[in-house]
């Protein structure tokens, strides 16, 4: 099955949804189709296929750069196409009845498929211009869809931001992924992992037969590693740009301004995991650039711990929610960066791959309980859990695997990655150690803040919220997703992540760390938020990311704007002052000899000609005498 | 025999237009000006498949031939100058401006379009010259007779400064033009291309590439020679902005690609890094002064000169694919600035002015349809993948990352850091005016809305989109075409 | 012994025609004084009929050019050589005296001068035919004066006060010329030691110092003669006042026919230097003037607000223009001067016959032109586009682009700079006045304010359509004229 | 051959002093003597370069009458000029501007 197969239906439920945006019926029934279709021939690939299968478009003829356009599929990525349909699917099946009396149902289906289409390309591509273009199609999705309810103010700014946030991050990404399809003139990933792989074998046999490494690398052709360094950093910067690491991190939390299904969407499956996708599928190269991989590490570390805190801290549930997903992204960076050479990305994936469950299913609920309790807020939300029994059921599965509980899915991938970084710190030559410790401590809190989470939601309170007219697919895709929380941690029994053996020892720290962060946040009792006990004065900062927005908007937008002030002052001033000089000069040109003859004499004109004649003579004599 | 009827067809049309059929009244006139400009598009696609040619003696004292024919690198020109013929004359449905008979409007239109289609098409240097100077007349009458209606003064100095500079340009492109005709001793630009000018000796080339590159530059435009732009597009009538916008500026790229790269590429590639220099600054300036730019016509104006930016930036890079990394931008652009100005003519005309600074109801509330293309637009406009402006976009910062071997790679790839962050700058100021207007509260029940699209305007601006998100969906298209000319421009090397 | 020079009557037509017109002007005047109607369609007809056998002779080929007053075998030498640029030449002559007799005609319907005005028209002419069919210091000199001379008393013959200010303007600095020209040929025969203008003595006193600086003065002086009579800065006082004083059908002939004129005069004496004198030497001479007549003409032209005094500015600006391809001295240069001072004379014919049909004395008076009168808007407004070489005025592009490219083929760059910039110039020179034209006419531009020397005559209109119709053929086929100055 | 001074030095003394008067004179009938001179110079110079090697046609000697000649009809267009222009403004100071009432 060519791997485009997994792309179209989405395009074209994404083209279609378009025509048929003004009938909710027809955009519902298309979204859900089209993702659905996606869903199964995933998974029927998933099952059905081994090796790798390539798909191939006409390659453009750039002349002396090869555009091969080819998609790849291999176990690994239809695993994680099947996770982003399935997540798709559950959120255009939640939407047709959490937005049903929008106005605007139809384009937010259609922006919904082509958001799945766009991640679904990345996952796919196997090529550097195809992963550009999903990545940045992700990227305006984005901003339509947290931009959704462009008549509030605070969803137009969040829109605006996380657009301009991940675009100045692209700069990085463009410019690192053009610099390694320049080196290989391809854009094919294979090729260009080859380029600038180091011929380790070649140079070894070289060191061994007595020359020197210097020598070994050139008579290897060894890429030059600096260079692949800068390039891989560049790509990195996009990566956290988009995943919404430090110093990026702050457009997320509030693009929970955005519907929450796009939440689940943008958070789950698509935009912020998509730069574990990309990180993936270079790992060959970044395995063998220290550089990269501490940039990343200490990167994912300090993300990973901070967003962990700030999650715990936050006032409104959904945006504690978002900052653990900034938390959790970090830690699949982490698990990338840490990952020694032999090891490979899975384990990274394997996180991507759980957290798009259970974070999907997290939000959706959320959704309902906001929806049934009026607001987001952790105050308005408390208790809200007992409006339906699915609720209760998710939201326990849900944090159980949040804080990495063993035997759930969160669970499972999490000691995964920690046993990559346990052997990234033994190999000792990448950031593995750093990963390690900052991500046990952070296994603490997030334990803490999923206590949190689920305390306030299942609050008992005297009067129990409604339901509210759920329709049974809402609630049937909660179910789902519930059942797969629980039961996704088989997916390693498939064999399609290749991770190493997860040691009872690891079960053991990971209980204890996890059952240390629950005490912390039972600490004030069962009836009392623990973010009121433990961090009241945290909170207010904590809401406003820290004020690093208004680091953003001192250290970027307000200089951008007083340079363009500068440079469209200039523009009319210095530039077309030229152009006013040259016209203002002619007239007063024209004015001057309009003056020398407004006398009219005519011995002006005798005057004139003896002048000339002798001038012209003189030149004329004495120059060529 | 087709080459000559495609540029006979408008220019005779045109001129009678402008000429016996002044007083012809607006219905038949429009209704004669589209069917001619469809006319001629059907002939554009017939050209364009036959590749036909015709060559006569025209001047024979100087060596020139009147001498017509499309290779890969004109063919999307000459299909894109037909199809914005047909754009234009259909607008004519939706305004038709005022400031003198609807006829001489429409003529002027289809005589620039037979300009545009000279210029496109010559196969004689010289016969080039006179063919881009056709348009210059037509062109100033638009704007300085049928331009913003209520600032004569105003619309009177953007047609003088319009006409001046570019013939400021032109002009000394004719110098350059003929420097290089007079030394090489030929003017068909085919064995200008094939050799006979790259045997120039080195200073001669080097002349010829700084007169050529420095009038073109006018045309194109590149920074700092862009300041006639603005005043132009924002007092043209609508029509006459697209076809600026979309069709003359090629004529400036498509001649820098025809007479310096092509005919003195020694020459030229010294003065690259000049030029690189050059278009990565426009590319920023542009994006910067887009930023705070207050009219809206005008903020597309410098877009215009961001996007070129890339296209001169591309050539200069003097790799194949930069080559076509610019005649993919150039396509591009005209497109995307075509719809752009195309709808913002509209909202001018709808709003009486585009200063973004006055608060209106939110497009997307009051007209959706218009709200949708400007959203279009602005994203094609910022590169979106998917959209026309991506392909260029990427390729000309690949192609000056990895520039031709005889190019200094540490400036270009300066350039080409910059070109990236131009990029950025782009969406930061195509959201700037999403924000302001497209997107926003609900209008008062008071405020009148603003109409949404309906009718001819309505097709116009549906087939221009579909025309952005085709070239961004299927760039192979293009880049097929014009492939082998530009291999072989590559093989004369 | 038979003769001392053969005369061949026929080659000489072009100038015997108005020589017959001027004999039966004064004698028709003598039998019927005072009542001489006819004699300004007389003489027009003479013309149009010199200039078509002229035209015959543009036909012809440059290496076998028409010859005759050849002397005797021995020598051999003819003082009259006419090949196609000198037929041409001659025929724009002719049909440019044509036109401002025409212009005359309507401009003084009742005056009892005609006759004296026709001979002194038709006088004028024959100087100017002859002039460039002449190959020696003696008639070139006498052709000369006939061309110039009676022009003076013709613009003094309008009898205002501002027209006898303007003769005299044109009357001091043409004797100032004369002197110069004089000096000039004492000179030129001194160094070359040879009365005819002829590149074999020239080569050879070029190859002496002495008489080279000799040679070089006598150039100086040449030019200088002659750049009174093409308007070249700084000789050019004169022609505003004489432009804005005359009739304009004297403008008219002052602008055309006597600046082809002189260009032929000058070509004579610059086609004896091709190839004999080393160009920078010349391209200095001329190329001085030539600039600073781009320059000053255009800059001044852009502030007149006089339609008459416009034109007399551009006439400045384009005589330079005209000089500009003679800097390379070089066959191509004289060319394509000959090219554009055709083209020059057309589109200045053209323009003034408009001015004359509307009488605008300002060019508001021409505002929306185009729109109340379509043939007479249209006419001026492409006259004035080729003058500014802008397509449609395709012969005007072109003949600048010839004249270009002989400076730029010579490697003269800064006449080639002062030609960009005064392109630039020209462009916004005319274009200020296309668009005039264009304008919306205002409701108190209506026919009641054609005062002045309106000429709505039958034969202005002529004059309007033929030259259009010139104008409109060479810009689709430039080939037409400049293949008949090869 | 003959060497020539004294007539070439005659010929530049007449032309120096009639340009001298063009120069200095205000008069338009003094002007048209200045111009005279410098021509007779002219004539000179002719008669002397004839003198010193005769070309084949004798121009020096031949060219001189058509000067004169033209020079005479010259003279009398400008008399009757300067007549006329006496006759409008009363006076033939050439540094006389043009009166603007009478400017079109």
């Amino acid at each position: 099955m060519t791997p485009w197969l997994l792309v179209l239906p989405t395009v074209l439920a994404a083209g279609l949804g378009v025509a048929v945006r003004r009938d909710d019926r027809w955009a519902g029934a298309l979204a859900v189709t089209g993702t659905g279709v996606t869903l199964l021939l995933a998974l029927v690939a998933w099952i059905s296929q081994s090796g790798t299968v390539v798909g191939h478009l006409p390659s453009l003829p750039l002349g002396d750069l090869e555009v091969p356009l080819t998609l790849a599929t291999d176990p690994v990525r239809l695993a994680v196409a099947a996770v982003v349909a399935l997540v798709a699917t559950a959120v255009q099946a939640y939407s047709t009845w959490y937005l049903a009396a929008d106005d605007r149902y139809g384009q937010f289906a259609a922006t919904v498929s082509l958001f799945t289409a766009a991640m679904l390309l990345v996952v796919v591509s196997s090529d550097l211009v195809l992963t550009v273009v999903g990545w940045e199609v992700m990227g305006w999705c984005s901003y339509l869809l947290i931009g959704h309810w462009s008549r509030r103010p605070a969803a137009r700014r969040a829109a605006l931001k996380a657009f301009l946030v991940t675009r100045v991050a692209d700069i990085g990404f463009v410019l690192g992924l053009v610099g390694l399809a320049a080196g290989a003139r391809s854009t094919d990933l294979g090729a260009v992992v080859r380029a600038w792989d180091r011929p380790t074998a070649c140079i070894d046999a070289a060191v061994v037969s007595g020359s020197s490494l210097g020598d070994a690398l050139g008579a290897c052709g060894a890429p030059d590693a600096t260079l692949r360094a800068v390039l891989l950093v560049l790509v990195v910067i996009g990566v956290l740009g988009k995943s919404a690491q430090v110093p990026f991190q702050d457009w997320l939390a509030d693009a929970m301004e955005g519907p929450t299904p796009a939440s689940a969407l943008i958070h789950a499956a698509t935009m912020v995991a998509a730069g574990t996708v990309v990180l993936a599928g270079l790992f060959p190269l970044l395995a063998d650039s220290p550089s990269a991989r501490w940039v990343l590490g200490l990167a994912a570390s300090v993300t990973m711990l901070l967003a962990a805190v700030l999650a715990f801290a936050q006032s409104d549930l959904k945006r504690m929610l978002a900052w653990s997903t900034v938390s959790q992204v970090a830690i699949m960076l982490g698990a990338v960066a840490a990952a020694p050479d032999g090891a490979g990305p899975d384990a990274g994936l394997l996180h991507l791959w759980s957290h798009a469950l259970f974070k999907s299913l997290l939000f959706l609920a959320v959704g309902w309980a906001a929806v049934a309790a009026g607001g987001t807020a952790a105050t308005a939300l408390r208790g809200s859990a007992a409006a339906a029994p699915v609720l209760r059921a998710a939201f326990l599965v849900g944090f159980l695997s949040l804080a990495g509980v063993p035997l759930v899915v969160g669970g499972v991938s999490k000691e995964h990655v920690l046993a990559t970084a346990w052997d990234g710190a033994v190999a000792g030559d990448g950031p593995g150690i750093v990963v390690l410790v900052v991500l046990v401590l952070t296994s603490a809190v997030t334990a803490a803040y999923s206590t949190r989470g689920y305390l306030v939601l299942t609050a008992h309170v005297r009067q129990r919220p409604t339901a509210g007219g759920v329709t049974p697919a809402a609630s049937a895709v909660l179910w789902v997703l519930t059942v797969l929380v629980v039961f996704g941690g088989l997916v390693l029994l498939t064999g399609t992540f290749a991770v190493g053996e997860v040691s009872l020892l690891w079960l053991l720290l990971t209980v204890l760390v996890v059952g240390l962060g629950v005490a912390v946040a039972l600490r004030g009792g069962f009836d009392r938020d623990p973010a009121e006990v433990l961090a009241r004065r945290l909170t207010p900062h904590a809401d406003r990311g820290l004020g690093v927005d208004a680091v953003y908007r001192r250290l970027v937008a307000r200089p951008v704007v007083r340079l363009a002030r500068v440079v469209a002052f200039l523009d009319t001033e210095v530039v077309d002052a030229y152009v006013r000089g040259t016209a203002v000069a002619t007239r007063a040109a024209g004015w001057t000899g309009v003056r020398l003859h407004r006398g009219e004499r005519p011995s002006a004109g005798v005057g004139l000609v003896l002048a000339a004649v002798v001038v012209l003579g003189l030149v004329g004599v004495l120059a060529w005498s | 025999m087709v080459v000559s009827l495609l540029l006979a067809l408008p220019a005779a049309v045109g001129l009678w237009l402008v000429s016996g059929g002044r007083a012809l009244p607006v219905r038949p006139a429009r209704l004669l000006a589209a069917s001619t400009a469809g006319l001629t598009l059907a002939l554009a696609v017939l050209v364009a498949v036959t590749r036909p040619g015709v060559d006569r003696a025209w001047l024979p004292e100087l060596g020139v031939r009147w001498s017509f024919g499309v290779d890969g690198i004109s063919v999307p020109l000459v299909l894109l100058t037909a199809l914005m013929g047909v754009v234009v004359t259909a607008h004519a449905w939706v305004e038709v401006p005022r400031g003198g008979t609807p006829a001489t409007f429409l003529g002027c239109l289809l005589l620039v379009e037979a300009g545009a289609l000279a210029t496109f098409t010559a196969r004689d240097a010289v016969l080039f010259l006179v063919a881009f100077e056709v348009v210059l007349v037509p062109m100033w009458v638009l704007i300085g007779r049928y331009g913003d209606a209520r600032d004569p003064r105003a619309r009177t100095e953007a047609a003088q400064r319009f006409v001046l500079y570019t013939a400021v340009g032109s002009t000394t492109m004719l110098v350059g033009i003929l420097l290089l005709v007079l030394s090489a001793g030929t003017a068909d630009l085919r064995e200008l291309a094939g050799g006979a000018g790259a045997a120039l000796a080195p200073g001669t080339q080097l002349a010829v590439a700084a007169l050529l590159v420095a009038g073109l530059a006018v045309k194109v435009p590149v920074f700092p020679l862009h300041t006639w732009l603005p005043p132009a597009h924002t007092t043209a009538p609508t029509a006459g902005s697209v076809l600026l916008a979309a069709v003359l500026l090629k004529m400036g790229t498509y001649g820098l690609v025809r007479l310096p790269v092509a005919t003195v590429p020694d020459g030229f590639g010294r003065l690259a890094p000049v030029l690189a220099v050059a278009g990565a600054v426009g590319i920023v300036w542009g994006g910067l002064v887009c930023l705070v730019e207050r009219d809206l016509k005008r903020l597309v104006a410098y877009s215009s000169v961001a996007h070129m930016g890339f296209v001169v930036l591309a050539l200069a890079s003097g790799s194949q694919t930069g080559l076509q990394a610019a005649l993919y931008a150039n396509i591009a652009h005209g497109v995307v600035s075509a719809l752009l100005f195309v709808l913002v003519g509209g909202l001018k005309h709808r709003w009486g002015s585009v200063d973004l600074t006055v608060r209106r109801p939110a497009l997307r509330e009051t007209s959706p349809r218009l709200g949708f293309v400007l959203l279009l637009g602005l994203a094609g406009s910022l590169g979106l993948p998917g959209l026309a402006g991506f392909w260029g976009e990427l390729l000309a910062i690949y192609a000056a990352w990895r520039p031709a071997d005889d190019r200094p790679g540490a400036v270009l790839l300066s350039c080409a850091v910059v070109a990236a962050v131009g990029a950025a700058l782009a969406a930061a100021y195509a959201l700037r005016v999403a924000g302001l207007v497209w997107s926003g509260d609900r209008p008062d029940p008071e405020s009148p809305a603003t109409p949404d699209t309906v009718g001819v305007e309505r097709w116009v601006l549906g087939g221009l989109s579909a025309l952005v998100v085709l070239l961004g969906v299927a760039p192979m298209l293009l880049l097929s075409v014009t492939h082998d000319a530009v291999a072989a421009l590559g093989g004369a090397r | 012994m038979t003769s001392l020079v053969s005369v061949d009557a026929v080659v000489l037509a072009p100038a015997l025609a108005p020589v017959l017109g001027v004999v039966l002007v004064l004698v028709g005047d003598a039998v019927r004084p005072g009542r001489s109607r006819w004699a300004l369609p007389l003489a027009g007809v003479v013309l149009v009929a010199g200039a078509l056998v002229a035209l015959r002779g543009s036909l012809g080929s440059e290496l076998e050019p028409l010859r005759t007053l050849c002397l005797p075998a021995p020598d051999g030498a003819c003082l009259w050589t006419a090949g196609p640029r000198t037929s041409t030449l001659q025929a724009a002559v002719l049909l440019a005296s044509a036109a401002a007799l025409a212009l005359l005609h309507d401009g003084r319907a009742g005056r009892r001068d005609t006759a004296v005005t026709a001979t002194l028209l038709l006088a004028s002419a024959t100087g100017g035919v002859a002039v460039a069919a002449a190959r020696d210091l003696g008639s070139w000199l006498v052709a000369l004066e006939l061309a110039t001379v009676p022009v003076v008393a013709l613009v003094a013959l309008r009898g205002t006060r501002s027209a006898a200010h303007g003769a005299l303007s044109l009357l001091v600095t043409s004797l100032a010329s004369f002197a110069l020209l004089v000096l000039g040929a004492a000179l030129w025969l001194t160094a070359t030691a040879d009365a005819t203008f002829s590149s074999e003595a020239v080569a050879a006193a070029w190859a002496d110092p002495d008489r080279r600086r000799v040679l070089v003065l006598a150039v100086t002086l040449l030019v200088a003669g002659l750049g009174f009579k093409l308007s070249l800065v700084p000789f050019h006082a004169w022609t505003p006042q004489a432009y804005a004083a005359a009739d304009l059908g004297t403008t008219l002939f002052l602008a055309a026919a006597s600046k082809v004129s002189a260009v032929a005069a000058l070509l004579v004496v610059v086609s004896a230097l091709v190839g004999a004198a080393p160009g920078p030497a010349v391209a200095v001479l001329l190329g001085l003037p030539a600039v600073a007549s781009l320059l000053l003409g255009t800059v001044v032209a852009l502030r007149q607000d006089d339609p008459v005094r416009l034109l007399a500015w551009s006439t400045i600006a384009q005589a330079g223009w005209v000089v500009v391809p003679l800097t390379a001295v070089s066959a191509t240069g004289l060319r394509a001067a000959a090219a554009y001072v055709v083209t020059y004379a057309a589109a200045t014919t053209v323009a003034l016959a408009v001015v004359a049909r509307t009488g605008a004395r300002t060019l508001a008076g021409t505002r929306g032109l185009l729109r109340r009168d379509p043939l007479a808007g249209g006419a001026l407004g492409l006259a004035l586009l080729v003058l500014a070489g802008l397509p449609p005025g395709v012969i005007g592009l072109v003949v600048k682009v010839l004249a270009l490219s002989a400076p730029v083929a010579a490697g003269v760059w800064p006449v080639a700079a002062a030609g960009v910039v005064a392109v630039v110039l020209g462009l916004a020179v005319y274009l200020r006045w296309v668009a005039v034209l264009l304008a919306r006419p205002e409701p108190a531009d209506g026919p009641g304010e054609e005062a002045g020397d309106t000429a709505h005559g039958r034969s202005t209109r002529v004059v309007v359509v033929a030259g259009t119709v010139v104008l409109v053929l060479v810009s689709a086929l430039p080939q037409l004229l400049v293949g008949g100055l090869s | 051959m003959i060497h020539l001074v004294g007539p070439y030095l005659l010929a530049a003394a007449l032309v120096g002093l009639g340009v001298a008067g063009i120069a200095l004179r205000r008069n338009a009938v003094l002007l048209l003597v200045g111009v005279e001179l410098v021509l007779s110079g002219g004539l000179v110079l002719l008669v002397a370069t004839q003198a010193a090697g005769a070309d084949r046609w004798a121009a020096g000697s031949v060219l001189p009458l058509f000067t004169i000649t033209i020079a005479a009809a010259e003279v009398v267009v400008a008399l009757a000029v300067v007549l006329a222009v006496f006759r409008q403004r009363g006076s033939i100071d050439l540094d006389r501007r043009s009166e603007p009432e009478d400017a079109p």
